[in-house]
């Protein structure tokens, strides 16, 4: 089942891409941001919370004079712990409490900072990798089955409720859980801290939390014979610490866009770019899959007319991860089923839609997201739109599946929602499992051709971004009609320009791990 | 509330929610919704709903609600044993019979009544089966007649006398207006009443039967949906053992 | 999209149903039955009941002394009309109430006999003749959607409350409304008579019922603009007299199968033949369309296998309406969706069998089933299987649509659940609706390979059947693994063999009407 | 029972039959579908038919379940007025601002609290406008401000006061733990205490509001799923006329 679509103009767009990322790119060189200061901290091994339940990596990056940023907090924190011998747990500690501070330590010698600092980036190192090669043993010990890879959500609020909700999820069948975030956790210029019981329409991401649903999915694994994959959110403000933090914990998928911050949650777009690139690197080394936004598009405007921008977005979403070292099979572009019910022929547009992705991104694990806006609390109906989904994702090979709720209108899932939500899914897939290899699409029909509107509409697109730029492009609204200034926005604040001696020692490390090129 | 009580579940121990839908006879209106909401809090729910609330022809309306319901049950007191409790393979079961009954066992099966949904029964009798598991007329140790649809039960009390049969399999499906009830009902009766249910293994089965039902209908077992023809034959098999009919 | 099939194996399966259908043809026309007898009765205008709530025309065909059966009841009634001058209906009651019998005419001679009927035929005709024109003007003027045609059934024993449910399932959108019989009515030997309110699973067909439901259906037909059909069965004991009260009562749509009563309900297969073969001359001449029952093949046993009974079914229903002068137009063949939901690709053995039938039988409105026998409680999974058949069915332009409901392993359907049921076909058929037009068949792909498969099986067993002759196959249990004696069964005591002098003159009037040779 | 009262409607008047569907937190086995029976039989139900039970996780089972309920409502006695009852196209609604007002209505919309979900209270004010209806920003006679998400209370009834509305409307998606009800109330009670409830037409909107609840929290009125923004527009004109807000 091939559309026969234009790869000469598949090619115009992957340039266009690789064109408006560039400058982005050569900015983001030239920055960093508290965020990514806080994620470098954690990775040496800092964690905990300091006075006022402050986290130890925000108490201590801003606990740096604002004029000594652009340098960076490794070379700081290293020379406290050339200085003290501390290691950098319990160096931070007795920042928290106020035993030191990184003032006391300005004149040590950054050569001494480095040397401080190597073993402890070597350890963090050596566990990402640990981690990850854990990760690749249990799942060829224990593999998933062949995708569309079911995808549940949990959102309880309650890390244990989630807990029999996620287990239980997997007993029906499910291959991924995603702990969804307590709302607002995105705009928290912090990640909390400790087990959380009280989120609001989701469950803060913590890193005690992560290791709490960690445990249990790998216990389920085993029982199941499957290996469970498990997601959080690298999204808002705090992308490049749960990028760490998910390092560490072995999390298998991150929600990780390069604009979806900017455009939906009015996060400034520097900070946006920075953090998305540093994270993506962590991500890519810790072999973590990313999960892009394009679906919030097709959920706050008409999904008909947004499908250019869908693919548009996943072409710039690609290069970001490409430039990030991030190989193809990480890069779980965004898709989702949101048109209309009632139109007519709406189905052949969805599976035009998803089949032409497919083709354009022939090795990303392609994440599909599932009905939402046109739920209503007509289950029934809406267990059939769920169906239509299903039968889609099948067709056209999906990779990261997630299950749509016929309660999608009503109320995060229910228990017993879930089951229903994997049965549909199991259903629909089995008996027309290989439907989609069976089939061929009428030349130049119904099909093809909204295939090959949408792949021009977006060269379109792709082609006045390139002219502007894509920073200029968010500015005058060309991504879903939404307009950000490029110094406006939460976040921006927390953005800085690197100066001439600024060290991120795992920025080196994470570049060479992953092949590219050293910065500057 | 005792923690052996438990209530419906949504997405926390306890929350009671459960799902609703129905027709009312009346005309779509904001006012038919709040009507449905308060018929469903006069059923005693709490935390009503009301999710969707539409037309669905003139003078009727169709209703989705969410709702929780205040009461709870004690699950773990819930006394209904399934007949289906031992499990033996047909081989273990003719090796059971030859054993321990010594001779072939009797059995027939009949959809009594108007009944003539024969396609449960026959999964149970037909050597074919039912999902992978052989039927009685396969078992070496069962001399199996099927007697097929819209049997009376005057009839099927002859042949168990005529015939001596061990075990009787009689299956309902259609349940409209209790009609399943009255026919099994029947049975047992005209089989008490000439003398024969003591000689018998009576057993009732269709989609709606359970085993509760069926002891208190007075037959010895009751298989409802998805019963496989092994779990019978063991059944009958250990039963007449245990009641020494040989 | 279309199938590639082996069109010789078509011709020859046509080849070998006309050879398995004519002697049945020369068997039928030497033979009739007290059903057709009784059917020219009530085509003359003889109705109502008589002693002991006997319907006339039973009490008049009974009345007949077993020897002068061979020659007909026209003949007989004939000369009572003749001499005693009254008209059919007239005389029908006096013989009922006992003021007359036929013997006392015994010798009024057969020409007076003849010309006595010939004005109440001819009238009897014209009234068939206009019925149909009343439809045909309908139907141009308020016509019905495009096809798949939505059917539902009623069925809750009371008319009235049918008739409540019918117009509710109108305005939801159902286009045909069939009201299921009671339970056992296909096996009474004659028809009940005046509007029931008691029946068992279904509700009775009368003529009054009939009535009453074709008024209800003109009328909301005129106030939604859409003419909807009315179906009910032809089928049992009764073929014949209900096909001549659904001609008078305009209505549109029977069920009547050459084999179904033999197989499934243990009807003598004489009987059956004979009395299809007159009940099709009359839907012929109403312009009624008939709906044959190949679906029971498939809840009676399992679906995959039965799949070449059901087209060689397909292949003797149609030969045996065309020779009852039946245009393809009017042969509804059956066929379901009963394939396990829990088989691989079944959905895609499913297309392949809808699709066959529809290339095989390009001009035929084909009666496309739901799935039954796989729905269970889980009304969710249920209402998924019913979304999967309204896809097959529009993708494979099945013509008449029965509507599966989410509760059919529960109950007769509920009001709300036709609803819901004609919601799940319209959002199908309408996000769906030219998705067949778009796909093409993989070249000997697995759905190709299945349609082969089912066409080459069922050319074996019609060349099984042509050996034996059809007589001979039923009673080997050659179709559906059930075998009945050729002269055992129900309604076997109600066949007899014409004598020299046997006289039916409607089997005239309908053979002239239809184009068809007389008999000898 | 009186012929106003009326009952759920399966396939006759007054049957009273609903479907249920619920989780109970324990394994399946017979007696679970015993115990989901007897469940539903201490809600209130009569013949309860527990059509489907199964295991959907370790110590979960679901449920499907038709039952009749022996309780009806007197649907013709619900009062329950809806706000859209004046159908007035925006042309129509223009002109009577013009005529009756005599000049331009100032109106804000916002998803008040912690609320993100634009999208519903957009449909209202842009433009663009839902379902082939235009936004208000769109009438001529209204001058329409978007505040957008996450607005708090306060700041709503500043901006009110700054800006002299005449009309607020306040947009709550999120229901969970009953947020929407919580700042739906605390706007209706800060305006009160500013002094500028009489002043403004104060509307809520939402998928689960209904005009019913609106009226119990103070509000003009309340619209709810599948609200067209003329119906709206409609409303803010015939009310201020009514209420002499010129
Ligand atoms: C196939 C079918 C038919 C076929 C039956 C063919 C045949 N030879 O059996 C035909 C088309 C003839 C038919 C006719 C009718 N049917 Co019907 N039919 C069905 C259908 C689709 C499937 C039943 C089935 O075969 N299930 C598969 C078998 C394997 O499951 P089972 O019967 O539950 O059996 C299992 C267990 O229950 C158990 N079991 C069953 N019996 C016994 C007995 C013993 C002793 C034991 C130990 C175990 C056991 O073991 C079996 C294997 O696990 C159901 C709907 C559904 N999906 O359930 C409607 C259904 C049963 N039919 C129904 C009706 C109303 C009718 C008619 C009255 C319709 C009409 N007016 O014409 C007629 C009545 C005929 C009659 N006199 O009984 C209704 C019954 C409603 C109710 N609850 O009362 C149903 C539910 C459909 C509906 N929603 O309307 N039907
Ligand atoms: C789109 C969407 C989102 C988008 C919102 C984008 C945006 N800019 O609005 C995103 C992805 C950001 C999102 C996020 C979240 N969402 Co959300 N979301 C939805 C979704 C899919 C559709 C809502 C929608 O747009 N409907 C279409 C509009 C047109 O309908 P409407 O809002 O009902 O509006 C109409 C009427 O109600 C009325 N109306 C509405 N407001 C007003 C106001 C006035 C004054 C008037 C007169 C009329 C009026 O007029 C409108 C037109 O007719 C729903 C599920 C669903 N299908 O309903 C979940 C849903 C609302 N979301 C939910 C949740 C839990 C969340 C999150 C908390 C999840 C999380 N943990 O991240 C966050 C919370 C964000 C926040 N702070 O609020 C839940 C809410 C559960 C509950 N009952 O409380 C839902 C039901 C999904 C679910 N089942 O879990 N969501
Ligand atoms: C990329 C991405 N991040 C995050 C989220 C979740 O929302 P929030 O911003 O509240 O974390 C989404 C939801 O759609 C998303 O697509
Ligand atoms: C051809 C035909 N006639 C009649 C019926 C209805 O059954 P009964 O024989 O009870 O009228 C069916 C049902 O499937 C059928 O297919």
């Amino acid at each position: 089942m091939e559309l026969r679509i234009d790869s000469a103009a598949v090619h115009r767009c992957r340039a266009m891409a690789q064109a408006v990322v560039a400058p982005v790119e050569e900015f983001i060189a030239a920055h960093s941001t508290v965020a990514v200061e806080r994620s470098v901290l954690r990775l040496l091994g800092v964690d905990g919370v300091g006075p006022d339940e402050i986290p130890l990596p925000n108490y201590i990056v801003d606990s740096l004079p604002i004029e000594q940023r652009p340098h960076g907090i490794a070379l700081p924190f290293g020379r406290a712990l050339a200085q003290t011998g501390l290691d950098p747990a319990a160096l931070a500690v007795a920042i928290g409490e106020g035993r030191h501070t990184l003032a006391e330590f300005d004149d040590v010698p950054s050569e001494a900072a480095r040397g401080a600092l190597a073993p402890f980036v070597a350890a963090a190192m050596h566990r990402i990798a640990e981690r990850r090669a854990e990760r690749d043993e249990r799942l060829s010990r224990i593999p998933q089955l062949e995708p569309p890879l079911l995808y549940v959500i949990v959102a309880s609020g309650n890390i244990y409720e989630d807990r029999t909700a996620a287990v239980a999820a997997v007993e029906a069948g499910a291959q991924i859980i995603a702990v969804i975030r307590s709302t607002g956790q995105s705009l928290l210029d912090f990640v909390p801290y400790g087990p959380t019981t009280e989120g609001f329409g989701g469950t803060y991401a913590t890193q005690a939390n992560f290791t709490i649903m960690r445990t249990a999915l790998d216990e389920i694994s085993e029982r199941s014979g499957r290996y469970v994959m498990l997601t959080n959110y690298a999204s808002g403000l705090c992308m490049p610490e749960i990028a760490s933090m998910a390092a560490l914990e072995r999390l298998d998928m991150l929600l990780n866009d390069s604009m979806y911050g900017i455009l939906f949650r009015d996060i400034n777009m520097k900070r946006t770019f920075i953090d998305q690139h540093f994270s993506r690197m962590l991500n890519a080394c810790s072999g973590i899959i990313i999960n892009t936004g394009e679906d919030n598009y097709l959920t706050t405007a008409d999904a008909v007319e947004q499908a250019p921008a869908v693919l548009a977005s996943q072409f710039i979403n690609e290069e970001f991860a490409h430039r990030a070292g991030m190989p193809d099979a990480q890069i779980g572009l965004g898709d989702a089923y949101e048109i209309t019910p009632d139109l007519q022929d709406g189905f052949l547009y969805q599976v035009a839609q998803a089949q032409l992705t497919r083709q354009i991104f022939p090795d990303a694990p392609l994440k599909y997201m599932p009905p939402t806006k046109h739920m209503t609390g007509d289950i029934f109906k809406g267990h059939l739109i769920d169906a239509l989904f299903n039968l889609t994702s099948v067709m056209t090979k999906q990779t990261i599946h997630l299950c749509g709720m016929l309660t999608e209108a009503i109320h995060t899932p229910f228990l017993g929602d879930r089951a229903l939500a994997i049965d549909n899914a199991q259903y629909i897939m089995n008996t027309a499992r290989h439907f989609g290899d069976e089939i061929e699409f009428k030349a130049g029909g119904r099909i093809e051709t909204r295939a090959a509107d949408v792949l021009s509409q977006c060269e379109a697109l792709l082609a006045r971004v390139t002219e502007m730029g894509l920073m200029r492009a968010i500015e005058t609204g060309v991504f879903a009609d939404v307009k950000r200034p490029a110094d406006g926005g939460r976040g921006f604040d927390g953005v800085f320009a690197r100066s001439d001696t600024y060290f991120n020692p795992f920025e080196s490390a994470l570049r060479q791990a992953a092949g590219l090129e050293a910065v500057r | 509330m005792s923690d052996q009580i438990v209530k419906p579940y949504g997405d926390t121990m306890n929350d009671g929610r459960v799902q609703m839908s129905f027709t009312l006879p009346i005309s779509w209106s904001e006012a038919a919704d709040e009507a449905a909401r308060q018929l469903v809090a006069k059923m005693g729910f709490e935390e009503v709903q009301v999710v969707e609330g539409r037309a669905i022809a003139s003078g009727f309306s169709f209703f989705v609600v969410y709702a929780s319901t205040p009461h709870g049950i004690d699950a773990a007191a819930i006394k209904a044993p399934s007949a289906k409790a031992h499990a033996m393979s047909m081989d273990d079961v003719d090796a059971f019979v030859r054993e321990r009954i010594g001779r072939k066992v009797r059995v027939a099966g009949a959809c009594i009544g108007t009944d003539a949904h024969t396609v449960g029964i026959d999964a149970i009798l037909n050597m074919k089966g039912y999902k992978g598991d052989y039927g009685l007329e396969r078992y070496g140790m069962f001399e199996t007649m099927n007697l097929g649809s819209q049997i009376a039960v005057e009839e099927f009390v002859r042949i168990a006398r005529d015939r001596e049969l061990d075990a009787l399999l009689a299956s309902q499906v259609v349940t409209q207006k209790g009609s399943d009830i009255k026919n099994f009902t029947a049975l047992a009766e005209l089989l008490e009443a000439e003398g024969l249910r003591e000689k018998v293994v009576l057993i009732c089965g269709g989609p709606r039967v359970t085993n509760l039902m069926a002891s208190e209908l007075g037959y010895d077992a009751g298989f409802g949906r998805g019963t496989l023809p092994s779990e019978v034959a063991a059944f009958i098999a250990t039963s007449m053992e245990k009641r020494g009919l040989r």
